[in-house]
């Protein structure tokens, strides 16, 4: 019994009526790295084309109007997703970018500013991190002298927090880390992480990619400074992302890309600043794709976050179980259902992973398989890679039968 | 025509013939505002006399909207209280953001009801705003609240 | 007599079936902000999604391979488009952040890299820049330490290059220009700055926003060493730009966004960068967005450049005459046709940009309003603003004779 | 199946029992070298006697592809003249970027034809390619000449 009605659900993605190699049906267990679109993300894309094209903020003309609009109005709705206000969210182009804002806008502070860093500073990351949510992190420190330190990860993929005062020391600045991990679908307890950045002063920049799209987030109750997470990834549009961040916060920033539209006055020599979100929007700002966002948070609104979640989380049990029975497949991460997201990582032994996804693909299986944008992870986990299911709300037990069918084909291929 | 709601007689009037737009010496406050997406400025002298509005002089360069908003503003605020002139502003941006739902009092608003046939045009919602948000916030600044 | 079918071509762009204010048809002369889209852009996006949508270069599964072709695909299209190589086209979200991550991949760079600044440094701009090619520059200089200086405008809008030598003195890095200014139409020589700036030893950067989309381009007998153009000019979907960078450049430049796909190795503290372009593409791209704009270049292609050029030319020369004939009405930039593209910027005495933009939408005219994002470029034309019609292929002269009426109504309704 | 044309009964074997898959002591050159997207790695060690290729040798972690491909290229490789064995690379190059559309030549290639199908799977070119890098960077570095 699930919550959501998937069968139904999955005459609004048209991608389900691909055949795949060997004529078979699409078996799409990589939404971790994309989800599918529904038709209502598309039709809203096309429909600001064909109806309301022009550049926002721009024109005095009815098309810049509607647009314009639009373009706000998906703000509103990114907001109300999030429990945010409007002026808190900032569109970019992905998660990717987003980190990079946060980053490179304290990189441009200078010692007035709150969030400068030097020497003297520290950043905390986790050794769970997608690199997204990593390399910036790494740059910021290279750029300002600051040191970089990180929470291990326990054997058994969790978070180890057991030594909190240690990591977070008095000198931490920013603690950037990931909501859930996008290879061991490990969701992070995040109440005693904010608790003690707070104390030591430090914001809490939450990389939201894999928990946004899942299930109910409500910003103020996280309690976090900053969030960030991809529209593609949430049944929206490519080349969209979201950086959520506390209006006090934005207004304090300094900007990061510089451009048209996000100044209050110019000369040749110098600039200030519009007021946030748009001091950090230059440029013609992605405006189709913000409106498709919109209709994809709209879509999953209207599906319920709660039954999404219970229905990934019934899933996840159920994929769980079933690979406890397969022999000489193992899976990284934790191995049951609490604090876990719909993320199945798991190595089969003797077969290379990038073969195991092959075997599947052949049975219209699309999975992920390497090192997910997460090296330090995998080494840490003592695996050169890992074959990565990941469910949505299009998924069903017979997908995850079809896995299952799957992984024991690959075993009888290479006979291992 | 939709643009005779917009342009109503008496605003062309007060763009012919701005009231106020010359800035008195020795102001209580002056601030300067600008408008980014349309290059519109304006600086703006408040004078008070206690808690009253003395004299609101201006200059400032803008489209027929934001100059006869701005000039009717001064008309307006002058003579009254500072927390009468304030509230009047918050009613005049409330119409403003009314996406043409509001008419605007007459009895409080006065000649700013003709401006109502903006709100229907979102574009320039900030046009007429413009000298209003300087207003209030010489004001604010004068009575020695900050604006934030 | 145009060389381009207007009345056939029309019919490939939905929005011009949209009834207007006043119950007018859309005369769009709005192009200069942002183009409106063939359906063949809007399909090519659509079949992406519906067909072939997958993270690209991520997966071992038949859509990520087709995902990725298609991406790979469009960059060849760019590339070809440009004259230039697959591996010097870098896909953004937009010439801003092309032209930004030019800007802050010099500031990366460290003194043992060529595009490394310093105090004892200068770049040059030009008083006609977009704000997206004036403030990256600005905020460069500040991070560094660099001077800014830059090309003057004569009165009639041109670009000052009397004091050529003294302007691109011999410590200059960096000459940041545009092709075509989107306020004045002025199309700028190319070829006495490329030999000055490489004699000293700087690149240019070519801000080609408004050349990209109306004339054929070559990037390797322009001679400069970076170009940056916007998608949604040239029909393309919004969100995507395009930053082309000679490969010996690419090479040797940092990164700017960091994070996934963009690297060759990673661990907790340091990472190694992947080849370009992938160096310069974090994070999962705008697949559909890069898709759409190959469809976007093949449309023009088919047209063919030079007969777009040529509407273009003829057009814009049909429009500066009919308002030669305007009483009180002004152009601002060039009055002839020599080295101009097709915008057209003016004043109406008595009448604020604004208002005059107000009656022309009440015709189901659009047109841009204001400072044009080149704010310093006003001051020098000593106008607080101009009115500016920017005209493209579904352009036609009925549509010239349209505004020069507006215009006429303008004068009548403000008494002017 | 499709899948037989990837994985051909001679690459299985290989994968099983890769050839040389051990390093050498006191190589010419030896270089390291990483698939990013996967994250497979190989150090491969060439030894040269004058300009002929006397032993390759390597370890590294990867898909049967990788290693499988790895493995018959060092078969193929020892014993020949430098210039040889780098235009047998550019051969396997041309192969393995067909799309389908080559068969290999045999004579020059040897097991390496058994790796033509992979060719119609673009993901997995560059696992087949990964070796073949490493011996080309390795010989060019030991003959003097820089890759780039
Ligand atoms: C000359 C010029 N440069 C740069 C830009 C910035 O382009 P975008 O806003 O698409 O990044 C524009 C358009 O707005 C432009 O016209
Ligand atoms: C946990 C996590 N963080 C960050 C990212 C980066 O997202 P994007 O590539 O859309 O910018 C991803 C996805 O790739 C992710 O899974």
């Amino acid at each position: 019994m699930t919550n959501l009605d998937v069968a139904l659900l999955k005459k609004d993605f048209p991608i389900f009526t691909k055949v795949m190699r060997g004529g078979s049906r699409l078996v799409y267990l990589d939404s971790g790295a994309t989800a599918q679109k529904p038709i209502q993300v598309l039709d809203a894309e096309r429909e600001f084309y064909e109806k309301h094209n022009a550049a926002v903020h721009r024109g005095a003309h009815l098309l810049a109007e509607e647009a314009s609009e639009l373009y706000e109005g998906a703000r509103s709705t990114v907001a109300q997703f999030l429990g945010a206000t409007d002026d808190e969210i900032i569109f970019t182009k992905s998660a990717t970018e987003s980190l990079n804002l946060v980053a490179y806008s304290f990189g441009n502070s200078d010692s007035s500013n709150r969030f400068y860093l030097d020497s003297s500073s520290s950043i905390v990351i986790s050794e769970m991190e997608h690199h997204a949510n990593l390399i910036p992190w790494q740059q910021l420190a290279k750029r300002t002298g600051a040191s970089l330190s990180w929470f291990p990860v326990t054997e058994d993929g969790r978070l180890d927090l057991s030594n909190l005062e240690e990591v977070i020391k008095p000198d931490v600045k920013v603690v950037a880390i990931t909501h859930q991990s996008n290879v061991l679908g490990t969701i992070n307890p995040l109440d005693a992480i904010v608790k003690r950045a707070h104390e030591v002063g430090a914001v809490v920049v939450l990389d939201a990619c894999q928990s946004v799209p899942h299930f109910a987030i409500d910003v103020k109750s996280l309690g976090v400074d900053f969030l960030a997470f991809s529209g593609h990834k949430a049944l929206g549009p490519t080349g969209v992302g979201v950086l959520w961040g506390k209006a006090e916060h934005l207004r304090e920033m300094e900007p990061f890309l510089t451009g048209g539209s996000m100044i209050e006055s110019v000369t040749m020599t110098e600039a200030t600043w519009a007021p946030a979100p748009r001091k950090f929007e230059a440029g013609v700002p992605n405006m189709a794709q913000a409106v498709g966002l919109a209709a994809a948070l709209k879509y999953l609104t209207a599906l319920g976050m709660d039954k999404i979640e219970s229905h990934e989380r019934e899933l996840t049990e159920y994929a769980l179980k079933k690979f406890s029975e397969l022999d000489r497949v193992e899976v990284i991460g934790p191995k049951n259902i609490e604090m876990r997201g719909a993320v199945l990582s798991f190595t089969v032994e003797g077969a290379h992973p990038h073969d195991v996804g092959q075997v599947l693909d052949q049975y219209g299986i699309a999975v992920r398989t390497g090192h997910h944008c997460a090296w330090p992870l995998m080494r840490k986990m003592h695996v050169v890679g890992t074959t990565r299911a990941s469910f949505y709300i299009y998924n069903d037990h017979a997908d995850v039968d079809a896995l299952v069918d799957g992984v024991r084909q690959v075993q009888k291929y290479f006979k291992v | 025509m939709e643009l005779d709601s917009l342009y109503q007689e008496v605003i062309l009037d007060h763009y012919k013939n701005p009231a106020h737009k010359k800035l008195s010496a020795n102001p209580t406050v002056s601030v300067h505002h600008v408008n980014p997406s349309c290059g519109d400025e304006i600086t703006l002298n408040l004078i008070l006399d206690g808690s009253k509005v003395k004299d609101v002089s201006w200059d400032g360069v803008g489209c027929s909207i934001s100059q006869a908003s701005t000039s009717i503003m001064t008309d307006l605020m002058i003579g009254k209280e500072v927390p009468e002139a304030l509230s009047v502003v918050d009613e005049f941006t409330e119409l403003m953001q009314s996406k043409g739902t509001l008419n605007g009092n007459e009895e409080t608003l006065d000649d700013a009801v003709a401006l109502a046939g903006v709100s229907k045009f979102p574009a320039r919602v900030k046009c007429a705003l413009l000298g209003w948000m300087a207003f209030k916030d010489a004001s604010l600044q004068a009575t020695g609240k900050n604006e934030g």
